[in-house]
């Protein structure tokens, strides 16, 4: 199969738990990467050389411990600043996750009333509570582009939508339910245009595709670290450094202060400014292999096997009978997330039913309640691929959606 | 696997979810609830109306709309069956059965008696991620019957 | 020695760092626990097992692995609950670590104006800034217990401080900078009977007292995770059931919600309410290894022990000439943290010294500028112990104190 | 471990840190700032007074008020004998080859010509966490000179 990954079989051998057997011996078939991806031994025994020969506080501390953690930490930073081509050091901030990098965002943009903040009906829920919530502090008005019929974004009217009160303009590079892949830089001069602030979400862009802040031209981009092969517990928010520098801090605590005292405090500049407290230094040090760990195979390597992975799987899939795939069907315009409904079985039990054959998948809304009520689901069942997914196990998600019918009788 | 699959697809369950017991929303009700499993989605709206009996009020009837998997809505018709009827007392004993067989992670003896179809649930007990699904309709029920009952002191 | 751990040998050998040679073949004399702790092997290995053998994204995955994490992450709940001696497990939220705690609730208590905040000057940056945040947002007074001249909290005015008016009271179980314990019943009744919200910073008080959230009656207390011979990246909020879900939502995102429709969004109750987005699955796991551990050699136990180490410190110490300890000179009236000045050195150049020879201690303000203001000093170097602290690791730093003020030709 | 140790103390370092040069608070001055170190708390209070000169503005004196450790205290006082005195442009020059020296992590060798006592540096830049504290009060001074300079400009 054309744009595989050559090593498919070395790759699979870097992932400890696929070697794992589930109940009944059924060998496991990980399909749900988009929900998050397993991790490479390479980013495991990182992690635990940490803990076991270098863990101490950073930055406060003097002592060879506290020198070698911090450079470790830091070193990440560097990492992390090469996987989004950024042009400062200073431009990229740990967070917990996707999720706190949003909030922060809409807790410390500053907006009014008669302002408004526009996003999609595709997005995550990180990207819509968040700004729900910004928007009910503020009385800012939220907006936000509807969806073609095809899992496409509407912009019909995006003249109407995005004018000179936008403030915000935030919506996914890839849709973690229809797997659409979104006009970023499109988007972006949309916003820029009217002097809104772009903020891209790119949790399931960053695992799949080359991620150039600097090529998009954005001002906020954020992604997780555990759906790029690195631990839970990180996420990252690229910014611009005169825009973070801008916005007002966030949390209070230790290390993003300049002086304090009782009356009052000052504080650093980005990054140090919004990573108030002990920061996940592990975790970082964790997401620093996992992105060297993906440099090394190479994004654009990645993202052709997932192209051809996600076409396989379009074509397996349909050869289903009853089955609709939710998005686009050309697997060129999209990532490798595939949601799909079948005649007759719900999502839970599907998952349930390919779960006892190992094939594990997610079944539900995929924190995507809106894109599912546009088209008119209640839930559906995704699989989703990786780096080290093979065509043989979507030859047997195919087969077991197969058995799925039988055992449910739906014919 | 598949005899596990089978403790959790019993023929009971799969022949309620096609042919579901007391389905669609009816007049008269005294309260009207609407409870969703946050993780997946299921909804549920349901009604209750109580009548007086000689030993306190009775369950006269319990109707619904309910979207979700085939546990939870084999599980909202078997609700129906077995409380439709009966005293709120006594209902609310069958509850607390039904609630101790789902989270008794499969250690629990079903009493047929009490229970009848629902016995057929205790293989969904031993699969931690679908007990939920089993008892969206039951807390409705418990929340949308305690309403009633508010509503009918304040009355 | 009395109250030294029984078997501090075999405790030592579960902490595979402290086998470490620093630079120049010496060994590591770790005395910076209170800015973080070392791991034992057994939370490091229940993290590699999770991560190699059960990773999945939790709550939302209906397959076996899903399942396995779930179970995993909702079990080291169970075990915070039991920690704390929790009424109910609604109660214990997974945060990033004691930082973001604290700032959950100085975002979401309401404030206005005219009310007020009563912090300690005491208290770490996190208990402060926070809390000055809030204020200024809000247009609410902050006020503080000042200290006495022995490190303890100046209780003359508490009538005045803690009035009507005060919505929150926040301080420290135990000052990570004096090593001072507050009278935290006390306290919380005099929050209470105000009808004032009481919130506790265990971050040094978890590590190594006894905590039952029960007995102190408080209403919301919060610790660290790699305090507690955790990881980072992980830290614990606890409050009262009915009192957490009253609190508006902090972040928007995954598993925080009922609903989400465009328009508006319901919220989930407490814990899930505060855990938006995918939680630090791995590193929870890792806590409650750690607290496990922590509770297998008893609370009491450890106690004991820096009660014993501590006391041994302060006596060492104050054999080394010019050297000034900052703080209750009883150790039974502090925890296992000792900051002291040594007149002629700068903090900073003792720690270097000290580090020369493997003894690695902290240097600076440690986060409380403010206590330091009380007192008058800039920095402060602090010496902490642990459960694997030992005798004649102290010996080592009071020895090597002296070979410091020879080497600046002190004399 | 001593050896590394002597490589960071060396005596020139202890000797300015025990006998400042061009201490204290002196009028008159154009600028006056305040830095800060956020991790250990060390501080420096820098005034910057400039002159004419026949090309360009000189470096007039340089006074300030510094709490900290020997290597922040010793970097200050070497930082006032380089520049006080010489034109602004060759002091933006002697601080750029210390902040070279500083950020070469040992790699650097120190030119003694321009940097004089300041080659006593080249050991602390193998000490990452001591880089701050040489840096500190010539990072005041390099802001504390814009400003003054932008200060001539507008007046
Ligand atoms: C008393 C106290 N409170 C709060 C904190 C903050 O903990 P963290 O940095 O893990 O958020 C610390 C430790 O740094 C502490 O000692
Ligand atoms: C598109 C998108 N945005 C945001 C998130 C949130 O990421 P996290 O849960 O790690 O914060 C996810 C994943 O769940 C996602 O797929």
């Amino acid at each position: 199969m054309e744009g595989l990954l050559p090593d498919l079989d070395v790759i699979r051998k870097d992932f400890p738990i696929l070697e794992r057997t589930l109940a009944g011996g059924q060998p496991l078939v990980y399909l749900d990467s988009a929900n998050t991806s397993q991790k490479p031994q390479v980013v495991i025994d990182t992690m635990v050389d940490h803990l076991e020969r270098h863990n101490a506080n950073i930055a406060r501390a003097m002592h060879q411990l506290g020198a070698e953690s911090t450079e470790a930490y830091e070193a990440a930073r560097d990492k992390v600043v090469a996987f989004l081509n950024a042009p400062s050091r200073n431009e990229v901030i740990f967070t917990k996750n996707a999720t706190e990098a949003l909030n922060l965002l809409a807790r410390t943009i500053d907006l009014g009333p008669g302002d408004n903040v526009v996003i999609t009906e595709m997005e995550h829920h990180s990207n819509i509570v968040s700004w729900q919530l910004a928007c009910e502090r503020s009385g800012a008005e939220l907006r936000w582009f509807g969806l073609t019929d095809d899992g496409h974004l509407d912009l019909s009217n995006a003249d109407q939508l995005v004018d000179e009160r936008t403030k915000v303009v935030a919506f996914t590079w890839v849709s973690n339910m229809l797997g659409t892949i979104n006009p970023v830089t499109d988007l972006v001069a949309r916003a820029a245009a009217v002097g809104a602030l772009s903020v891209i979400d790119a949790s399931q862009a960053a695992p799949q595709l080359p991620v150039d802040v600097q090529a998009v031209g954005c001002d906020f981009l954020v992604f997780t670290g555990h759906k790029v092969t690195g631990p839970t517990g990180i996420g990252v928010l690229w910014g611009r450094e005169e825009l973070l520098n801008q916005l007002p801090p966030f949390h209070g605590g230790g290390e993003m202060i300049e002086t304090v005292t009782m009356a009052r405090s000052t504080y650093a500049k980005a990054p140090h400014r919004f990573e108030a407290g002990t920061p996940p230094i592990v975790e970082a040090v964790g997401l620093g292999a996992a992105v060297d760990y993906l440099g090394h195979i190479g994004l654009e390597a990645i993202h052709a096997h997932e192209q051809a992975i996600t076409a396989y799987a379009l074509e397996g899939l349909q050869s289903v009978p009853g089955l609709t795939v939710l998005g686009p069907l050309d697997a060129a315009q999209r990532g490798g997330a595939v949601s799909f409904e079948l005649a007759g079985v719900h999502p839970h039990d599907i998952a349930q039913v390919l779960d006892s054959r190992g094939v594990a998948v997610r079944a539900g809304h995929h924190c995507a309640k809106p894109a599912h009520a546009r088209f008119g689901v209640q839930a559906s069942t995704r699989m989703s691929s990786y780096l080290y997914t093979t065509p043989a196990e979507i030859d047997a998600l195919v087969e077991a959606l197969h058995h799925t019918r039988r055992y449910f009788k739906v014919d | 696997m598949s005899t596990d699959l089978d403790a959790l697809y019993q023929d009971i369950i799969l022949d309620h979810y096609k042919n579901p017991h007391h389905q669609g929303l009816r007049d008269p009700f005294e309260s009207e609830v609407h409870h969703v499993n946050p993780t997946c989605g299921d909804e549920v709206t349901l009604r209750v109306h109580l009548a007086d009996g000689p030993d306190g009020p009775v369950v006269q009837d319990v109707s619904y709309d309910a979207v979700g998997c085939s546990i939870s809505q084999a599980s909202t018709s078997v609700l129906t069956d077995l409380v439709i009827g009966k005293p709120v007392a006594e209902a609310m004993e069958i509850h607390q059965t039904f609630l101790e067989l789902m989270q008794g992670k499969g250690q629990v003896e079903p009493d047929e008696d009490v229970l009848e179809d629902g016995i057929a649930f205790a293989g969904v007990a031993k699969f931690p991620a679908r007990v939920k699904c089993a008892l969206l309709s039951w807390m409705a029920w418990k929340d949308a019957t305690a309403q009633a009952q508010t509503e009918g002191e304040t009355r």
